[in-house]
């Protein structure tokens, strides 16, 4: 039964009628809210089955359905769907996690009075990326990707009577604008280039040879639509919005914030991967190895739960471009899906934590939860093996080592692998950190105390979630590479290559046993107790805990900047131009000061004889002015005849 | 044809002299609106139809209604309007000049030979009059509609009232 | 019924566009007569007269030729024979798009002015009467009474910021008069000189000499240098272009909400539609050559516009300058497309969707902001309601402006007020999915292929615009509660959802089916686009 | 005596303009004084048609374009200047031009 691509709209629409009803519905109701929600939902992932069996009938073709947006000289705006198998899978993998975080979302969010915004929100998160992935045209790819923008503003700032939240929903809305901003004239050069935005139309799209060889390949467009992608996937350096996006609700934080829309930009420069030259791969390549560095560095210094772990989605993130960079998008898709199966785990399993323990976020207040939440415990541990790539059962380990691979292959520069290995014992040593802080030891506080195992509306997902994380990478193991070759029936799998998997396979249990030597053997007693790093290390460990002083860079300089040239425009409105107005409505009155002073100026300097009798002269002559204007008339008169009797007397012929 | 004139004359000269010499202002600006009319009645009798028309228009029609709003607006009590002490003297010094000045001319227009005129009636079309307003004397069209504009804004300023001095009266 | 009707309405010379104009004049007349009418009276009396301009709209509608590029309906009458001046008027597809927003924005505006306590009357007929003056300039086709139109306009927006304006009314009236007739004397100026030489005032007329060259051949190089000059800067004050606009952000701050709305819906379009109907065609050599200038302003304006408003404390103001700088995205399009006329290779299509760009943002800009406007005005109501303890306020006695500080959290107390003004700021920043964003990517990607600098430039103009709309935003909705906001801030009453409930639907439908708009003046840019070429 | 039309019609202007002026010169009433000065600028105007009228080899149109002008001045004039009466009367409570000397040197 497969979805054929003329009704693909259905996938994106169904959340967004969700979202229309729940906006209507009385706030009370709250099943008829998440009841809608997640039945239209679940409805979009039977319908985004269909569309994979219709996609896997013939991979490599591009099925779209193009159409008219609106007339524009003598031909149109277009639009339109396409369906091939990456659309196919991102749906289904969008659908699925969204679901299970809906269902999670139920029980999360169960005492909360605007229960009913949270679902109208979410379901139009969900359709509005939906509508990303099935779109076939960059514009109506914006138009999306500005939406997934907007609802990650609504409920970052969903709390927003906290001011932390209000403000970091600005931020994230702002900071990712900004590499919007490159977007968007990234399109309207590539527009102005190609003239048409379609990803594919029949051989005129931007995609299709004809048009890429017509355009003879430029850098500076490729560049800037990784902008867009920089700010949406929390690349360095405008990573700065993602941990702060944390003071959402935890579910929003596991499916806008990890699985799905920072995976956007990923799946953008997936999505024109043929647009970019090798200059433009290459500075992909390189941001995203800083960026997975960075990442993992930060991460180890975190005392936040939620934090810790967006900063592993920053540093993930940062792998998966980094994929993109070396020229092997298929493996950064294989990342992105097994990613957002196990950091949605692991942020659900978080969010069990937190909602457990009164919404204690800092590790050092936990503490022993192992007996208590057994479930989450176990889920949250998977995902924790996934994340930190433990060998040959999950999946987190076979998508790593295929990007490790793909830069090992890269023939310009192995930096990005050096990069790239040093992450993973980076993040295997973090994870084993937040593992031994928040579940082994004792309960450090009376929240983490008194917690307990969450109701299976909660529970549930974790285990579905749990199940994923070790099953999906199956699918895309060098020995049987399925979705590489799904994606992109030419993508060339690096098979072989034992040595870098026993290497990679070494630093992984490098980092966990370090990281359980230093955490775990000794557990945390009390909560207030340094850090056994910060003992060692303060400096560098104060700095990373400060998150590398982005913030305070971009406060002493952006922020400065901005403030600066708004007191400018402002200063030269008040003063420049309305003094210019003022000046020469004053100019009249100028000349009359300026004659004055001229005047007295000229009695000070010593006329003071000859002004004094100019003056009595003029008092005389004043006299005249009787103010009687009758007088002056009739001087007039006078005047008149005694001027024609003049006239006539003197003869004048 | 010259009785025409003279009656015109006759009837321009009597309003407006009884409008100078009526005490109560609104019947001598009722009378002003009879002469000015008077005096339009003559452009016609020489001729120039537009100008009689834009007279009646703007005497008869604009300029005596504010007159008439500020005979209005300025209303004084009875005992204003009569005749201030000392005034005789100035009707006569008043009726001194006035005969002067006329004497003058009278002699001056008697006294002067006229070149003998044209007998047929110059016309002047509308039409002739735009065109010289839009071509020769488009720069004083110009300038009076300037002029205008300033009188009108000169007008709303002086009629405006000062909120801060009534404040501090 | 309706196949009959038509023939019936339209059966040539029926003076449609006559009515148009003087249907909202004769309503004035009305509720000067009526003197003893009651507010209520004359409220309704005044908004069914504003009604008129949407229900002729929806007949003219019904038989516009888009694809007719000429105008339409058109009246033509001697007028003043001797100076050649006829009674001319006609509708092409730009006019019709901003008759459109005339007859939305009065109406809505009236709304949000509902409950203004002094003298419903007079104001009711001070707001009809701009309400014709501004679609006579929309339709007049001969600069004569076009300019009488143009002026008259100022005369009730005059009485209507000092009557009912806040505590600097008088100031703010005056500047704003003065200012402008100030520019407007330049132009006429400008025309005289150009009636001197062709002896016409018909725009078509005049388009046609200023596109062959005859124009400039008749006037010579200096004399129509300073011609245009005049009639750059009477347009550009009224837009206004950046830096004539500092007249714009007191007079939009001291009027009366109704009356801002009309002033920045509909009155900032006067300036652009005079850019685009008489600048543009008749001196086209001559923006050709100011046209990298005038790009320079017109950035100036996107950009430190936007950084201008994100300094302002008083709401009002900030909207304002946020009307600065969505109006200078109009000017900047037109001026790309000016500067790049007569290049080799120029393909219509930037020049096409430059173009259409800027007639969507004119209207896009006229819905958003005057939305936002009415939202202020809101604001404002239950701000002077709260201080004085329930009785409603009468402005112009000293109230404090209103400050970004002396709001919080209101969205907590009115969720739908927010939702309704969350949508409004959206689609002034120019969310994809509402109106806002349509006109400006067409104006983006029109720049971009006639000037990419000046695109480049102009995305911080994005930028700083969202930068202040999201802190107006946090520190008004969000947040704990604040003084002005506390105590009984109630969510939206009748009136008020009539007043906003319109405006944003159509917001919703035309970021959604920009075709609607799109279809009416396609045909008429393509052939602008088409004919870019210099004497 | 016989007197040709243009005499008539100077005459008629001449005493039209000393009414006038006997009226601006003898009132007290600031609004008359500016009545008899309109009077006045009228009997200008006559003189103008006279002229165009009857006098030798004239331009068409000179002494109607004149008279325009000029009674476009005058309405000027008129308007500024009770626009003046009624400042006067604001300030002193009454019209009386004798007592309006505040200008005075």
């Amino acid at each position: 039964m497969g979805l054929s691509v003329q009704f693909l709209w259905l996938i994106p629409a169904l959340p967004l009628l969700a979202a229309g009803i729940g906006s209507i519905a009385p706030s009370r109701d709250r099943t008829l809210a998440s009841g809608t929600a997640i039945a239209a939902l679940a409805l979009s992932f039977l319908l985004s089955c269909g569309a994979l069996l219709t996609a896997l009938a013939n991979p490599a073709d591009h099925a779209t359905h193009n159409f008219a947006w609106f007339e524009l000289g003598h031909g149109a705006v277009r639009l339109g769907w396409l369906l091939d198998p990456l659309t196919a899978l991102m749906c289904i993998m969008v659908t699925f996690v969204g679901l299970l975080i809906f269902i999670f979302s139920t029980g999360y969010l169960r005492a909360d009075a605007r229960f009913k915004q949270f679902f109208c929100f979410l379901s139009l998160f969900a359709a509005a990326m939906l509508g990303l992935l099935i779109a076939n045209s960059l514009l109506l790819l914006f138009i999306c990707w500005e939406l997934v923008g907007l609802a990650s503003y609504l409920l970052i700032g969903f709390w927003f009577h906290k001011p932390a939240a209000a403000a970091a929903a600005k931020k994230a809305f702002i900071t990712t604008r900004i590499g919007d901003l490159g977007l968007l004239l990234g399109m309207v050069w590539l527009y102005d280039s190609t003239g048409s935005l379609l990803f594919y139309d029949g051989g005129n799209g931007v995609l299709e040879p004809s048009v890429l060889a017509a355009l003879g390949g430029s850098t500076a467009i490729g560049l800037l639509i990784f902008c867009g992608a920089v700010g949406k996937s929390g690349q360095f350096p405008l990573h700065v919005w993602l941990p702060d996006a944390m003071e959402g609700p935890t579910p929003v934080s596991a499916l806008i914030h990890a699985a799905t829309m920072v995976a956007a930009g990923v799946f953008l420069m997936a999505r024109v991967f043929p647009l970019l030259t090798p200059d433009a791969l290459t500075v992909i390549a390189l941001t995203g190895a800083i960026t997975a560095l960075m990442g993992a560095l930060i991460a180890v210094a975190q005392n936040d739960i939620k934090r810790i772990l967006a900063f592993s989605t920053v540093s993930q993130l940062g792998y998966m471009m980094l994929a993109i960079g070396v020229g092997s998008w298929t493996t950064a898709i294989f990342h992105l899906l097994t990613h957002a199966c196990f950091k949605a785990l692991l942020f659900l399993g978080a969010g069990s934590v937190i909602h457990a323990a009164h919404h204690e976020q800092d590790i050092r207040q936990l503490g022993g939860l192992r007996g208590p939440m057994k479930t989450t415990f176990a889920t949250f541990a998977i995902g924790m093996m996934a994340l930190s790539g433990v060998p040959f059962i999950f999946s987190g380990f076979w998508s790593k080592e295929a990007i490790l691979h793909a830069a090992h292959a890269w023939d310009v520069s192995q930096l990005p692998l050096y990069l790239g290995l040093a992450a993973v014992v980076l993040t295997a040593f973090y994870m084993t950190r937040l593992m031994a802080e928040v579940f082994f030891g004792a309960a450090r506080s009376d929240a983490a105390g008194h917690a307990q195992e969450n109701p299976p509306t909660m529970t549930v997902p974790l285990g579905l979630l749990a199940v994923c994380a070790v099953g999906l990478g199956f699918l895309g193991t060098p020995y049987w590479p399925w979705l590489q070759h799904t994606l992109d029936p030419l993508a060339h799998v690096e098979a072989g290559g034992y040595g870098l998997m026993m290497v990679s396979i070494v630093l992984v249990a490098l980092g966990l046993g370090s990281g359980w030597a230093i955490y775990g053997r000794k557990s945390r007693v009390k909560s207030s107790a340094a850090d056994p790093l910060a003992v060692r290390a303060p400096s560098v460990f104060a700095f990373l805990a400060a998150r590398m002083k982005f913030d305070e860079l971009y406060a002493a300089t952006f922020g400065r900047l901005n403030h600066g040239l708004a007191v400018f425009a402002d200063a030269l409105d008040r003063h420049l131009w309305d003094g210019a107005v003022r000046f020469f409505s004053r100019l009249g009155e100028f000349a009359g000061v300026v004659n004055r002073e001229t005047d007295e100026g000229a009695l000070n300097g010593g006329f003071d004889a000859t002004s004094e009798g100019l003056r009595k002269r003029a008092h005389s002559y004043s006299r005249a002015q009787t103010g009687d204007a009758h007088g002056y008339l009739l001087m007039v008169a006078f005047g008149f005849v005694v001027l024609v009797f003049a006239v006539l007397l003197g003869g004048a012929r | 044809m010259t009785a025409v004139l003279i009656l015109i004359a006759v009837a321009t000269l009597c309003t407006a002299a009884v409008a100078m010499a009526l005490r109560n202002l609104i019947h001598s600006a009722l009378l002003l609106i009879a002469s000015w009319t008077g005096i339009a009645a003559f452009y016609l009798w020489a001729g120039a139809e537009f100008v009689a028309f834009a007279q009646v228009l703007i005497y008869v029609g604009a300029i005596s209604m504010v007159v008439l709003f500020a005979v209005l607006l300025t209303r004084q009590s009875r005992a204003d309007v009569a005749i201030a002490p000392g005034s005789l003297g100035r009707v006569v010094l008043a009726l001194i000049a006035g005969g002067a000045v006329l004497g003058v001319l009278v002699g001056a227009v008697l006294s002067t030979k006229f070149a003998n005129s044209s007998a047929t009636t110059p016309t002047v079309t509308v039409k002739q009059i735009g065109q010289s307003l839009g071509g020769a004397h488009a720069a004083a069209l110009l300038v009076i509609g300037v002029l205008l504009t300033v009188a009108l804004l000169g007008a709303v300023v002086l009629a405006t009232t000062d909120r801060a001095e009534k404040e501090d009266a | 019924m309706k196949s009959e009707s038509i023939p019936l309405v339209f059966s040539f010379p029926f003076p449609l566009l006559s009515l148009l104009i003087f249907t909202p004049w004769a309503g004035a007349v009305l509720l000067t007569l009526l003197r003893g009418a009651s507010a209520l009276t004359a409220r309704v009396l005044t908004l069914a007269f504003s009604l008129s301009t949407l229900a002729f709209s929806v007949l003219l509608l019904d038989s516009f030729d888009p694809a007719a590029t000429a105008p339409q309906f058109g009246e033509r009458q001697p007028w003043i024979a001797a100076l050649n001046v006829h009674y001319h008027l006609g509708l092409d597809g730009l006019s019709l798009v901003l008759v459109l927003l005339t007859g939305i924005i009065t109406p809505v505006a009236l709304l949000a002015s509902w409950r203004l306590e002094r003298s419903a009357r007079l104001f009711g007929a001070l707001f009809l009467t701009l309400q014709g003056a501004a679609l006579g300039v929309f339709l007049a086709l001969d600069f004569f009474h076009w300019f009488v139109f143009w002026e008259l306009s100022l005369v009730p927006a005059f009485f209507l910021i000092k009557l009912w304006g806040g505590r600097d009314a008088t100031r703010a009236a005056y500047q704003f008069v003065i200012y402008t007739i100030g520019g407007s004397a330049f132009m006429l100026f400008g025309f005289a000189a150009l009636f001197a030489t062709t002896g016409t005032f018909d725009f078509n007329e005049l388009a046609r000499l200023g596109a062959d060259g005859t124009l400039a051949a008749k006037l010579g190089a200096g004399p129509i240098q300073f011609i245009f000059l005049g009639v750059l800067f009477g347009l550009a004050v009224k837009v206004p272009l950046w830096p004539f606009h500092t007249w714009l952000p007191p007079a939009y701050a001291e009027a009366p909400t109704g009356a801002s709305m009309f002033l920045t819906g509909v009155m900032s379009k006067m300036g652009v539609y005079g850019f685009l109907r008489i600048l543009w065609p008749i001196f086209p050599q001559q923006l050709h050559a100011a046209a990298p200038w005038l790009l320079t302003l017109a950035l100036g304006g996107v950009v430190l516009g936007a950084w201008a408003a994100l300094r302002q404390t008083d709401l009002k103001r900030m909207v304002a300058y946020s009307s600065v700088n969505h109006l200078s995205y109009c000017l900047l399009a037109l001026f790309a497309v000016s500067y790049a006329t007569g290049r080799a290779g120029l393909s219509g299509e930037a020049a096409t969707a430059a173009l259409s760009g800027t007639i969507l943002q004119m209207f896009n800009h006229g819905l958003s902001a005057a939305a936002l406007f009415a939202c202020v005005g809101i604001l404002q109501t239950r701000a002077d309601k709260n201080n004085m303890g329930g009785t409603p306020m009468p402005r112009g006695t000293g109230v404090s402006p209103l400050g970004l500080k002396d709001f919080g959290g209101v969205r907590a107390a009115a969720p739908i007020f927010a939702g309704l003004c969350g949508i409004a700021m959206f689609s002034s920043l120019g969310l994809p999915g509402l109106n806002g964003f349509v006109g400006e990517f067409l104006i983006f990607r029109g720049v971009f292929g006639l000037h990419p600098g000046a695109a480049a430039v102009a995305c911080l103009g994005l930028l700083g615009t969202a930068l202040f709309l999201l802190t107006f935003w946090q520190r008004v909705f969000h947040g704990p509660r604040a003084e002005a906001a506390a105590g009984e801030f109630s969510d939206l009453r009748g009136v008020e959802y009539a007043a906003l409930v319109p405006l944003v639907l159509l917001m919703f439908v035309l970021g959604v089916a920009p075709q609607l708009l799109t279809r009416l003046i396609n045909p008429l840019v393509t052939a602008w686009a088409g004919h870019l070429v210099l004497p | 005596m016989n007197l040709a039309p243009l005499q008539l019609c100077l005459l008629f202007s001449s005493a039209l303009f000393c009414i006038g002026l006997i009226g601006a010169l003898s009132r007290s009433n600031t609004i008359l004084v500016l009545l008899g000065i309109e009077l006045m600028l009228n009997a200008a105007n006559l003189n103008f048609i006279a002229f165009w009228r009857y006098g030798a080899n004239s331009e068409p149109a000179t002494g109607v374009m004149f008279v325009i002008f000029a009674i476009a001045v005058a309405a000027a004039e008129a308007a500024v200047g009770l626009a003046l009466v009624i400042t006067i009367y604001r300030h002193q409570k009454n019209i009386r031009l004798q007592d309006a000397t505040r200008l005075k040197g």
